[in-house]
Order: C-alpha cells, then sequence, then structure tokens
C-alpha cells in the first residue's frame, strides 16, 4: 500500500457554531482517482477546501507527504503542487478565457507577458479537453459547459500533483463528461492523486479507485471501488433504501398550452416551432452550444427575439418577463450563480423575489414569506445550517433546491426548468423527478432541458432535439432512447463542426 | 478690417454674489463697447480655478489674436508669470483687483483696497464699540485676499479693548455664513457687533440673528455693496448702520479704460486704485444700482 | 443542530451584526458626548434644532440617493439640481405674484413646481441612465454642470430673491414647526421613516437592492430592471424638491452657490451608513444618522474652535474615516 | 449553427466591439474636426501644445487613476493631494535653497520630495482602504478634506510661492521641450504608454482587473490581492507627484485652492474612456482619449464665444454625455 500524500487528521470543522465535518480521518495517495460523494450538505466541499488550503480545519490537521502543514496562502499550496477546481465557477467574467486560464501564474517573456505562449498553451489546453473555444474571448459570453471546460483547463495548465475536483461534471454532457474522465486518466497514469466528487454515481464506477462516503459531516465509508455498486453507494450516501429512481410518466391532455411558431433568436437559434399540452412533461435535448438555452430564454422574454410565441392561445407580448410570468410561463435558469440566486442576501429575500408581488399589499408580509420559507425547505428539503443564512453559503445542492423553490413559488402553469438536478444528489434527484411529476399530474406543463439523457428519457413523454440552433427532430413515446437522440443531435452536429 | 483690435477678458466665473456683479458689469461694459466702437471685438472668459484661467489666456493668445488683455487675477501668484509671458509678447495688460505678485508686468492697474476695505469697517468698530464689546467676525475663502482684509481689520482695532470672540470661514457664501452665525449664537451669550466681509454673508448672518431673535443685541457690518443691503442702510436698519465698498463695477472701468488705450493715441497707464468707502444712510443713494444683479 | 449550538450562533452573528449595524450610531453617540464635553450650549434647545434643521436639506437627498446607490447607482447631480429647482421656483412665484397676489395659493404653486421641476430633472437622468443605457457617472456629472450652468444663466450670474413680502409670508416653513419641533426637521423625519418603510417593506425597496446586488438575477426574477432604477432617481429628484421646499423659505435666494457639494455630502452620508457604494445593500436610517454625523462635525468643530480654522477640514476628514471603521466588516470573516 | 449566422454574428459582435472601442475616439474627432471649423488657429502649432501641455496634469493623475478603478477602487483625493505635494514641495524648495544653493541639485531634489510626498499619502489611502479595510469611498473623501486643508494652514490661508530665481529656473521644465516637444506632453506620453503597457502586458495589470471583476476569484487564484490594491493607490500618489512636478515649475506656487475638483475630472476623463466603474476592465488609451475631450471642450468654447458663459458648464455637460452616448453598450445584447 502506498503511502497517503495527502491526508486528513481527525479533522472537524464548523462554520460559525455549525459544525459541518465531524473528526475525519482521510487519506489520498498518488496515482489514484479517489471518489468522495455524499448528499447534498454532507460537507464534501468543505473537506475538499480544507485539503486544496482554502479552510482551515477548527480541529485536527492536514498532512502533505505525512507532515502536518498550514498553507498561509494559496500561493504555498499551489507551490506544494495542490490544485483545486471548484464547484462553484471561479472565474472573472470581464476576463477573457486566456486571462483566466493563466490567472496568477503568467508567462513572461522579458519584462512583458507572453500573450502569444499564453494563447497557444490556453488552445493547447483546451484542445486537450475537445473544447475548442477562442482564448480571447470573454468568459461572459461564453455557455456554462464551456466556463466549466475552462476551469478544467486552468487547473490542468498548473501541473498539478494533487488534483482536487469539486462536481466538475456536473455542468457537462456525456460527451464532454468522457472527455474530462480521459484526461484523469492520462493524470493517475502519470501519477498525480485525483479526489473526485460526483453526483453522477456511473461516472463514480467508471473512474474511481477507491470511495469515500460523507454524510453528515461523518465518514461512514470507505472501500475500494471494485467492491461497490451504483446502488450500494447509493444506500451509504442516503442511509435508506432507494427504489426506482423515475415515477411513472403521467399521460398529457390534448389541450396546447404552449405554441412556439418560427422563433429566431438572432445568433443562436434559427426558426424554432413547437408545441406543448397540458400536463406534459417535453424534453430538449442536444449537444452543448445546440441553442436550447437561447431558445427558451428568447420564449420568455430574456432575450430579444422573433417570431410567435402562444400561451393558451393568446400572444405573449415580446421580450416580458413579466408578461410571460403574468401568462403563468416561468423559466428557471441553468446559471444559478450569475442569473438565479442573490448570493449574497438570505434564503427569504431568494426565495420570494420572483413571486413577490403575492407577499405584497402595501408592505410586504414578511411573516408569510417566513411561512412560505418553512414550506420549501421542508418540500424541497433544504438543508440549511440557519434559515438565515446568505443563500452563497448553502452547499451547491441546496443552492439549486433553493432556485427550485423560488421558480415554483410563482405557482406558474407552465415551467421550463434548465438542467434541473445539476449537482443534486441522488436522493433528492429522486424526489425532484416526482416533483416535475407531480406538477404534470395537477394539469401543469413542464419543459424539462437536460444534458443527462436518462434524465430526459426517463421524465419526459416527448423529446425535441435541437442541433446548432435548429430543432432537429422529435421523438415520442417509446421510440425515446439514447441512440435516437442522440443520432438527431450528431447528425447536424458534424456538419457544424465541418462549418467552423 | 485691418485696424480691427480684440481685447481679452478673463475673469473668474460667477460663483458668488459679488463675482455675480463682477461678471454682469464685465458683460455690460463689453456689450456697450462693442456698440460704441465696432472696430473692437471681445473674447470673456470665466474661470473656477488659477489653472483654467492660465489656460482661457492661453488661449486667447494662441488662437484669438488679442491686442489686450483685462484679467482679474484668480489668485496672484500663479498668474504672475503667464501674465508676464503676455505682456512679454507686446500685448497691453490690465490687472484688475487682485494684483499680481511682481511689480511693473501690467500697463495698467484698477483695483479696490483690500487693506482699506479692512480697515474702514475696523475704523468704524473701534469707534463705535467701547472697550470690552465683544465682536465676532466671518472670513471669506481663504486666500491672501482675505488675508489682508482681516489684518488690516485687526490692526485697526488693535489697542481698543474690543473682543474678538471668534473668527471662522464663512466662504463669501449665505449658507455657510449662516451656519457659521447661528453656532456663534450658540456658543456666545454676548454680542455686540459682527464683522461679516461681505454682504453674501451678511444676509446669512442677518437671518441667524433673526431667527435666533437677538437683532436688538448687536449690529452687523457686511461689505462690497450688495444692491440689498444698500437698500436697507438707505432705509435706516439699525441693525446695519453702514456698508464698506468694494465696487464691482471696477471691472467696467478696467475693460474701458483698455478700450480707451487702443482706439485712442493717447494710452491710459498707471494704477487706479478705486479707496473702498463708507456707505452710511446719509450716502447710501449714491450707492445703489437696483437694475445690477449684486 | 443542539439547542446549545444554536444559542452560540445566535451570539456570534449578533455581534458581528450589531458592530456593522451599531458602529455609525456609535460613532454619533460619541460626538454627542464629545460635543456636550466641549460647550454647554451643544444639547440646548436652540443648538439642537438649528443643526437638526439644518441636516435637513441634506437629510431629505440623502434618502433618495440611498435608493439610487442600492440599486447600483450614483447621483452626482443633486446640488445643481437643487439650485436649479430653487431658481426655477422663485422666478416662478415672483412671475405669478401681479396674477394670483401674494398668498398660500401662491407658495402652494410655488411648492408644486418645485416638486416637478425636480420630477423632471430627475426622470431626466433616469431616462439617459436606464434607457439609452449610460454610465450614471456621467449623465450625472453632465446634468451636474448642466443645471448648475442654467441657474447662474437664470440669475444673470448673481443671486435670485424671492419677493420680499412673499418671502415673509413663507418664510415660516423653515423658522417655525409644530410643538416646538420645526418643520424642516418634522419633514426630514417624515422622509426618513417613509424611506425607511419604502426600502425595507416594499417590493420596490428589495427590487432596488436585487438589481444592485445583480442585475441578471433580478431581470431573470421577473424584475422591471429598468422602470425600478429610472424610479430610484425620479424619486431621488423629487425629494431634492422638497427640500428645495425648505431651503427658499430659509434665505429666500437661490444662485450659482446654492447646493454646491451637496452630491458629496449626501453620498457621504448614505456611505457612512452603512450602505454599500457599489449597490445592494442599502439603509435609510444608516443614511440619517451619517447625516446627523456629518452635520455634528460642522456644528462641534464651530463651538469649540480647537484649532486653527485652516484646519477644520483635516479633522473633518479624520473623523469620517473614523465613524466608518467603527463599522468595517471583519475582511477575514468572508 | 450554419457558417451564414455564424459570419452574421460574427458581424454583429464586431459592430458591437467596435462602437465601443471607437466611441470615445470619434468623440475626439469629431470635437476636432468642429475646433477646426471654428477657428483657423484651432490647429496651429501653439494652440496643439498648449492644450496637450495642460492635458498632462489631469492626464497623468487618470492613468493613475484607470488602475485604481480597474481594481475596482475609487480617489477622491488626488486633487488636494496635488496642492498638498505641491505644498510641500516649494516649502521643501524654498527651505533649501540657503544650504543647497539654486541649482539643479535642488529642483532635483525637491523632484524627489514630490514623488515621494506622493508615495506617502497614496501608501496612507492604500493602507487604510486594503489592510484597514475601510470603503475606498470614505477612506479618500476624507483624505481629501485633509490634504486640502493642510495645505491651507502650510500656506497660512494664502498662496505659497517657490523662490522667483528659482522658479525661473525651473520654469522651463514646463515650457520648454525636446525637438518642439513640450516637457509635459513628452512626460504625459511616457506615463501613458507605460501604463498601456502595464495595464496590457504585464501581470499587475491583469491582476487589477481580475481584483475588479471578482475578488474572491483573484484570491482563490493566488493573486495577491491587498499587495495588488494597496500599489494602485500607490502608483495612483507616484503620478500625482510626477503631475505635480510638472505643475509647479507652470504656476510656481500652490494653494487652497490647487486642483480643485481634478479628481472629477480625472474619474470623468477614466469612464469617457471606457474603463467601467465598477472595476473589472481599463484601458489607459480610452483615458488618454477622455482627458483630450475634456480639454478640447474647454477649449473650443474659449475658441468661439457662441454664447453667455455662464452657459459654457450648460454646453461642457451636453458635450461629455454625448460623447459617451457614442460608446454606450447596447443593453439588450447582454
Ligand atoms: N461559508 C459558510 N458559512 C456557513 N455555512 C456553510 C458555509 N459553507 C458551507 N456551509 C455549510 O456547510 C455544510 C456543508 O456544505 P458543503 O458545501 O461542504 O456540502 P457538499 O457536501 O459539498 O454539498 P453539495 O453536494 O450540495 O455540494 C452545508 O450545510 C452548508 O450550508
Ligand atoms: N463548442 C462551442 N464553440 C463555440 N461556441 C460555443 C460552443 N459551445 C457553446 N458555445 C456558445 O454557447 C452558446 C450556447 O449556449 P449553451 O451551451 O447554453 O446552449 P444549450 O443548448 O442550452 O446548451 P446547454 O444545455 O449546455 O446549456 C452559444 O451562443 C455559443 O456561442
Ligand atoms: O470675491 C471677493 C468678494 O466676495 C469680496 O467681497 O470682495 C473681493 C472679491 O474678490
Ligand atoms: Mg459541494
Ligand atoms: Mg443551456
Amino acid at each position: 500500500m502506498t503511502d497517503a500524500v495527502l491526508s486528513l487528521d481527525g479533522v472537524s470543522h464548523r462554520f460559525g457554531t455549525i459544525q459541518v465535518l465531524f473528526d475525519v480521518d482521510f487519506g489520498l495517495r498518488p496515482g489514484e482517482v479517489h471518489a468522495l460523494i455524499g448528499e447534498n450538505g454532507a460537507g464534501k466541499s468543505t473537506m475538499m477546501k480544507i485539503l486544496g488550503g482554502y479552510l482551515e480545519p477548527s480541529e485536527g490537521n492536514v498532512l502533505l507527504d505525512g507532515q502536518p502543514v498550514r498553507f498561509t496562502s494559496l500561493r504555498d499550496a499551489e507551490a506544494a503542487g495542490i490544485i483545486m477546481i471548484h464547484q462553484e465557477f471561479n472565474l472573472a467574467l470581464q476576463l477573457t478565457v486566456e486571462e483566466n486560464i493563466f490567472l496568477g501564474r503568467e508567462i513572461w517573456r522579458g519584462p512583458l507577458l507572453d500573450h502569444k505562449a499564453m494563447q497557444a498553451q490556453s488552445r493547447t489546453l483546451l484542445e486537450r479537453l475537445n473544447c475548442p473555444l477562442d482564448p480571447s474571448k470573454k468568459v461572459s459570453e461564453i455557455s456554462v459547459p464551456s466556463r466549466q471546460m475552462v476551469e478544467i483547463a486552468k487547473a490542468l495548465g498548473r501541473n498539478a500533483r494533487i488534483l482536487i475536483m469539486d462536481e466538475p461534471t456536473a455542468v457537462l454532457t456525456n460527451r464532454e463528461t468522457d472527455v474530462l474522465l480521459e484526461q484523469i486518466e492520462r493524470l493517475r497514469a502519470a501519477g498525480t492523486a485525483i479526489l473526485y466528487t460526483s453526483h453522477k454515481l456511473d461516472e463514480v464506477k467508471r473512474i474511481a479507485d477507491r470511495v469515500t462516503v460523507l454524510r453528515d459531516g461523518h465518514r461512514v465509508l470507505q472501500a475500494d471501488a471494485s467492491q461497490l455498486t451504483e446502488h450500494s453507494m447509493a444506500e451509504a450516501m442516503v442511509g435508506r433504501e432507494l427504489s426506482g429512481l423515475f415515477p411513472a410518466k403521467a399521460t398529457p391532455q390534448d389541450e396546447t398550452v404552449l405554441e412556439v411558431e418560427g422563433l429566431t433568436v438572432p445568433g443562436h437559434v434559427k426558426d424554432a416551432s413547437f408545441k406543448l399540452r397540458r400536463g406534459e412533461v417535453l424534453g430538449f435535448a442536444g449537444l452543448v452550444g445546440s441553442g436550447r438555452t437561447e431558445l427558451m430564454e428568447g420564449i420568455v422574454g430574456l432575450r430579444p427575439s422573433t417570431g410567435l410565441v402562444r400561451v393558451g392561445g393568446k400572444v405573449l407580448k415580446p421580450g416580458s418577463v413579466q408578461a410571460a410570468r403574468q401568462a403563468g410561463l416561468v423559466y428557471l435558469t441553468e446559471d444559478r450563480k450569475e442569473k438565479g440566486l442573490l448570493l449574497g442576501k438570505s434564503l427569504r429575500e431568494n426565495l420570494t423575489l420572483l413571486a413577490l408581488d403575492r407577499f405584497t399589499g402595501v408592505t410586504i408580509d414578511s411573516r408569510a414569506e417566513e411561512r412560505a420559507l418553512s414550506r420549501a425547505i421542508e418540500e424541497f428539503d433544504i438543508r440549511a445550517g440557519d434559515r438565515r443564512m446568505m443563500a452563497g453559503n448553502l452547499s451547491g445542492g441546496n443552492q439549486q433546491k433553493l432556485l427550485l423553490a423560488k421558480t415554483m413559488l410563482a405557482e406558474p402553469d407552465i415551467v421550463i426548468i434548465d438542467e434541473p438536478t445539476r449537482g443534486i444528489d441522488i436522493g433528492t434527484k429522486q424526489q425532484i423527478y416526482g416533483f416535475i411529476s407531480r406538477l404534470a399530474a395537477q394539469g401543469k406543463s413542464v419543459i424539462v432541458i437536460s444534458s443527462e439523457l436518462p434524465e430526459v428519457i426517463g421524465l419526459a413523454s416527448r423529446v425535441v432535439v435541437m442541433a446548432s440552433g435548429r430543432i432537429a427532430g422529435e421523438v415520442e413515446g417509446a421510440k425515446i432512447t439514447e441512440d435516437a437522440i442522440l443520432r438527431l443531435a450528431m447528425g447536424l452536429s458534424e456538419r457544424r463542426a465541418e462549418a467552423v | 478690417q485691418d485696424d480691427t483690435k480684440t481685447i481679452g477678458v478673463a475673469i473668474p466665473s460667477a460663483t458668488h454674489g459679488f463675482m455675480g456683479g463682477l461678471n454682469y458689469h464685465a458683460q455690460e461694459t463689453i456689450k456697450r463697447l462693442e456698440e460704441t466702437y465696432p472696430q473692437l471685438d471681445f473674447v470673456l472668459a470665466t474661470a473656477g480655478n488659477a489653472g483654467k484661467m492660465v489656460n482661457d489666456i492661453e488661449d486667447m493668445v494662441a488662437t484669438r489674436d488679442i491686442d489686450a488683455l483685462v484679467v482679474l487675477p484668480f489668485e496672484s501668484e500663479p498668474l504672475t508669470s503667464p501674465v508676464k509671458a503676455v505682456a512679454d509678447q507686446g500685448i497691453w495688460v490690465t490687472v484688475v483687483d487682485r494684483g499680481l505678485s511682481q511689480p511693473g508686468i501690467e500697463d495698467l492697474y484698477v483695483a479696490g483696497d483690500n487693506p482699506g476695505f479692512g480697515r474702514m469697517a475696523g475704523e468704524y468698530f473701534r469707534e463705535n464699540l467701547d472697550e470690552g464689546d465683544n465682536i465676532v467676525v466671518l472670513r471669506g475663502i481663504p486666500t491672501t485676499l482675505d488675508n489682508e482684509r482681516v489684518e488690516a481689520f485687526t490692526a485697526a482695532i488693535e489697542g481698543s479693548g474690543i473682543n474678538v470672540l471668534d473668527m471662522q470661514h464663512g466662504n463669501w457664501n449665505r449658507d455657510d455664513a449662516f451656519n457659521v452665525m447661528q453656532d456663534f449664537l450658540s456658543k456666545y451669550d454676548d454680542i455686540d457687533a459682527v464683522w461679516a466681509a461681505d454682504d453674501d454673508m451678511a444676509i446669512g448672518v442677518m437671518e441667524a440673528i433673526a431667527q435666533a431673535g437677538r437683532e436688538d443685541e448687536m449690529w452687523v457690518v457686511g461689505g462690497a455693496g450688495m444692491k440689498e443691503i444698500i437698500k436697507r442702510i438707505m432705509d435706516g436698519d439699525p441693525q446695519l448702520p453702514v456698508n464698506v465698498t468694494y465696487p464691482p463695477a471696477q471691472i467696467s472701468t478696467a475693460i474701458e479704460l483698455t478700450a480707451l488705450g487702443l482706439v485712442s493715441d493717447a494710452p491710459v497707464t498707471g494704477r487706479f486704485i478705486i479707496g473702498s468707502q463708507l456707505v452710511t444712510p446719509e450716502n447710501a443713494e449714491q450707492f445703489y444700482f437696483p437694475d445690477s444683479p449684486f | 443542530m443542539t439547542e446549545a449550538t444554536l444559542g452560540a450562533l445566535d451570539k456570534a452573528k449578533l455581534r458581528r451584526l450589531n458592530f456593522h449595524v451599531l458602529g455609525p450610531l456609535l460613532a454619533l453617540i460619541v460626538l454627542i458626548i464629545l460635543g456636550a464635553m466641549l460647550n454647554p450650549n451643544f444639547l440646548s434647545y436652540g443648538n439642537v434644532t438649528n443643526v437638526l434643521a439644518r441636516s435637513a436639506f441634506i437629510g431629505i437627498i440623502a434618502v433618495g440617493m440611498t435608493f439610487v446607490i442600492t440599486a447600483g447607482g450614483i447621483d452626482l447631480s443633486v446640488g445643481s439640481m437643487a439650485a436649479f429647482v430653487a431658481g426655477v421656483m422663485i422666478l416662478f412665484m415672483n412671475s405669478l405674484i401681479p396674477y394670483m397676489g401674494i398668498g398660500i395659493p401662491l407658495i402652494m404653486a410655488g411648492m408644486a413646481v418645485a416638486i416637478i421641476t425636480g420630477f423632471a430633472a430627475g426622470w431626466m437622468n433616469g431616462f439617459l441612465i436606464s434607457k439609452v443605457n449610460i454610465e450614471a457617472f456621467i449623465v450625472t456629472l453632465g446634468s451636474m454642470g448642466i443645471y448648475r450652468s442654467l441657474v447662474t444663466w437664470l440669475a444673470d450670474g448673481g443671486t435670485l430673491s424671492l419677493d420680499f413680502e412673499l418671502r415673509s409670508l413663507y418664510r415660516p416653513v423653515y423658522y417655525d414647526g409644530l410643538l416646538g419641533v420645526s418643520w424642516p426637521i418634522i419633514v426630514f423625519a417624515i422622509v426618513a421613516i417613509l424611506g425607511e418603510l419604502v426600502m425595507r417593506h416594499t417590493a420596490f425597496g428589495r427590487h432596488c437592492a436585487a438589481i444592485g446586488a445583480n442585475e441578471q438575477v433580478a431581470r431573470y426574477s421577473a424584475v422591471k430592471v429598468d422602470r425600478a432604477r429610472m424610479a430610484t432617481y425620479v424619486l431621488l429628484g423629487m425629494l431634492v424638491g422638497v427640500a428645495t421646499i425648505m431651503y427658499v423659505p430659509r434665505l429666500g435666494s437661490a444662485s450659482g452657490s446654492t447646493g454646491v457639494l451637496w452630491e458629496l455630502e449626501a453620498i457621504a452620508a448614505v456611505i457612512i451608513g452603512g450602505t454599500v457604494l457599489k449597490g445592494g445593500y442599502g439603509r435609510v436610517w444608516g443614511t440619517v444618522v451619517g447625516v446627523l454625523i456629518l452635520s455634528l462635525i460642522d456644528n462641534i468643530l464651530n463651538l469649540a474652535s480647537i484649532v486653527s480654522p485652516y484646519l477644520n477640514g483635516a479633522i473633518q476628514g479624520v473623523i469620517v474615516i473614523l465613524a466608518v471603521v467603527l463599522q468595517r466588516e471583519n475582511k477575514s470573516a468572508d
């Protein structure tokens, strides 16, 4: 057995007085991929930040090569070869891709920066990830998945001895995930120690050598991956038996509630038309950049667009989010950090922001808000140490739940959910799927955009596939298979690849 | 066409009453002279600080080809060498009010008399107050000019036994003077007279006194001859016994003399000091110009 | 979580919160104690009334500024706007004397004109900022020059004075009051209380904070971003109108030097009060405390005459910085 | 995405970019054309030299301000700091005449004092902002009052003047030059070019932008945030020193009114030039264009007596707003 390069010895951690880690022992070996799994709020990110030198543990020690270390600055951690990819994006939006990748370790030539070298290396890194982004683009202008690839490129570029990755694949599609996993394997072969978190247990099964499970801040299990199945991992995490992930699909009614005709979002979507029926769960699939997000943002008035949108037969005023909301049409963004939540504000203020009118006479009824918050915490299983905390201090998955709760508080008839379970643990996923299907059963209609094909397949009674900004086709009922969807999604994307 | 002459006029902008009056007189005079002398062109520039005034003068020389410059230096020191540079190019220079810090640069000097302004007020205080009487003083914006006035005032009352309780800057501004006077009134139970040194400040001061209901206790001397104040002296307001002039119309004199120097063969050189005068209820009428904005 | 830990947490939070919350209040109290020690008249009815009444102009404006800054904006034009509104009001009232006679109706009309002019000026700023989408700093820097220049022009470089008789009638609006509390104080108090209510307990207040915190999130949450932002400037403009209504009866005049640097004082009061300059969080009561701190510094310097008056500005500067040191957030806490 | 739409997209991006980039340049060009039309002397060597040389003070300061603002800060104290530095420099030089005599060494010593004083003043601001963690607006508002007050006090309410003979020796530093280009222009150009280089081509420039964009990200990327932030204020302080070295030979004196409102002009120039007020993006060349635009407006107003001088401020305001309209970003694009 190889000795651990980086380990925790009896580590506990508190935020204020809320304890989130309890006496955790842990060791990471060179050349292994070690998966850290657990429910939302179990303390994975906290533990990784302690290992990465971003947090000092309240108790216990971090050992590097067997010696206790206390990093005084992140530079020290980096110098020791420890690199971390954060769960929440750690990119400066106004800066370019290349500037972000090299932030804090710029390359010089003489007295000045060597732009050429940095551009070239950025390109190489991104190419290694199969992500043909222009390094001189501003990060604010690229899509969420691309941002994640930049984040990964940034970490890969730092030549880590120890690489800590907090849910790197949460926002990636299968194809990109594959690329990433290949890279991880390459690094492992080169002797890098890799700590890895994901809520996608199939991935964990595929890549991990060993698995550690955290539950409520306690280490409840550590084992070789070969000894575990996805099912046993899930059970260890959740602490109870998990039955079938997806509920039975509801049958949609005949009435059309939403009709989109020839919608074009300049630069992103061309001439998209589709219909949504009452009680239907409609899936939207496609590769990254296929324009699903932009289409939906166009529909609800968040982006300038041309074309027609009818809700309940009536033409929707274009360009107005308020009009859409009044018509009962609401969109839940995929970018929860930049567009979804006010990270510096309390849970309550976030929860009611979209539906504030429901709490307002002349003034806001804050007691009603508090009640709504209690209900949301209950219904969406939001695990907050303290209900007065800032949304930004919630664990990633719990932020996503808060965003869901916020959207549903507006009581929409039609809800468009962009990546509903991004970063959500398997137990909660099951709850959310149940929730979506109950909505449909109640006669609401749901559009689910998801880059996780099983999710679309398991939930939707019909799936629209987009490719290169156009609707490439649609599959329904028993014809909804991974193969069928991928073929639609790829066919056109191949053509784009030639064009570019 | 060839004998067209251009006169540049550079003055501080109208940031308070006195300068407002001065701006008004400058514009009126220019308008009048342009009608009388078609061969004269005028360029008027107003500046909010010394640097901008130097810029204005540079621009007049570089782009407007001025033949004469009438300048009321925003501050004496910083304007000295730029104006000297103008004079060295053979351009006629008239300096108004605030002198340059080096003698002999200007061809013509027209000014009020700042030490005289302070002295005259001080003498009035000396004559009309008893030993042991208390006064407060509101000063202008911290400047050399303000220092000259206050020094002369202090010198004039020296040895009279008059107590100067306090001096603060009212910045030649009504609102500031109002606030400062309110606080003086809270602080001192016995004030016999106020030297406000400027009529804008006098207005704020009187308002604060009225609010405190202490009009009978003290009188106020302002300065510069604002029309509202002159009017009240004319009407025999016991609270405003006198005023000391410092006429904003001195700019008119300066521009007129300069114009005369350019159009006639006999240039007018030298120093014209427009001494401060004491305005009393008896002579107030001759200082009253109801059409001026000041 | 056990009950015990929650209790401890509360205390820790409370302590941190309290510093941030109580900082400006503490500074205010220190100043009051200092003032009382330096001069026995400091706490006299007369002096307290003076200081509070004088604070009213900046105070009323600063309440509006709190909304603008909370929503991520800035307004440099309020001082010149006040001068301009006062000028327009005076000209308007003087010119209507022949038609309306000198009386309450004319004064009411004048007040209406002040509010309308303030509204229009604020609307203009808001329109350029939220519809034409120009940086607030530039728009209001521009309009600062424009209003200042217009009032100087209206006054022909001099001072616009309200008709003397009309002024006597209007004067009590600054100098008199109700039950010994002068009108400016009453109006300031009402504006502050309403402001605090709106900021804390209405959708508008929430929306301002949301826009200032993250405009995108606000937009995605169906907040009418442009309209709310516009409304902050319009509100501020109208409050400038209200402040002017209190200002004109005091000295009965307006000129190019009216309201100079009020914008800086108002913004400073807002920031001293704990509102975040980059937006996202604002509190009106803090602004009120900030305004009082600034007024008291001047008052104390006048009452005490400790040093050369040339150094007043330096002492002011030091106190302003100290007042804020008390409420700084502990960086390492984040 | 088909080729056609991709192409269109690119073009749209390009157009947007260009407007944003070319906006201030366009405004500058329009002003130059206007000036040339109004007065044939506008493009004369003399006038161009005048305008450029006098832009140098604000220009040099504005280059430093670009870094401060890019890193998410602000500095309101630069105008008073310039006055203070000038005052200290003059006092120092005058007092050393008996020991060093009037000569180049004394002038060099004076220059060193200016830079050191600027450095210290900037360091003080930076320390309070980045180490004691007080809001930059408040710190520099406070130090603005402090420096202004100190220089007034040093000058005893009047003016501090450089010894006359010394002044004659020093004067060429403003008025003479190299190959017909005057020194202030040369220094301004060097500062601007170096500034642009540093902003665009060094890690420091990138770090400033990163800190302004997202401090946490910068911290997590092992950027020394406090040090970089501090450095922006120190750099600005030193550039204030450099500006003062050019200023003193021009006017030979310093007083309480030296440098009044320079801060506003410098900040305006930075914003007009396209730097984002809330930080995260800055460009030095834009600032230079901004400074030139502001200087040209004054110059053009002096070229032709078009209107009442009372309205100059209004015209200035309108032009400033218009200059920025040209570069506004299309809101709906985001
Ligand atoms: N800065 C903070 N202040 C207060 N509480 C915090 C802070 N950061 C995290 N927490 C709390 O610590 C607990 C553990 O959070 P952590 O982010 O480690 O969970 P996680 O296992 O990564 O969850 P997820 O799968 O949702 O990412 C949560 O209850 C969270 O609310
Ligand atoms: N590989 C790529 N090359 C260039 N641009 C890309 C690429 N991927 C994404 N983009 C950019 O991202 C935008 C597409 O956004 P986005 O990825 O959100 O679409 P989507 O179909 O909703 O996918 P997702 O479900 O991953 O969000 C496009 O405007 C495009 O400019
Ligand atoms: O501006 C000053 C004015 O206010 C004062 O009364 O007289 C002298 C002027 O320079
Ligand atoms: Mg996490
Ligand atoms: Mg998407």
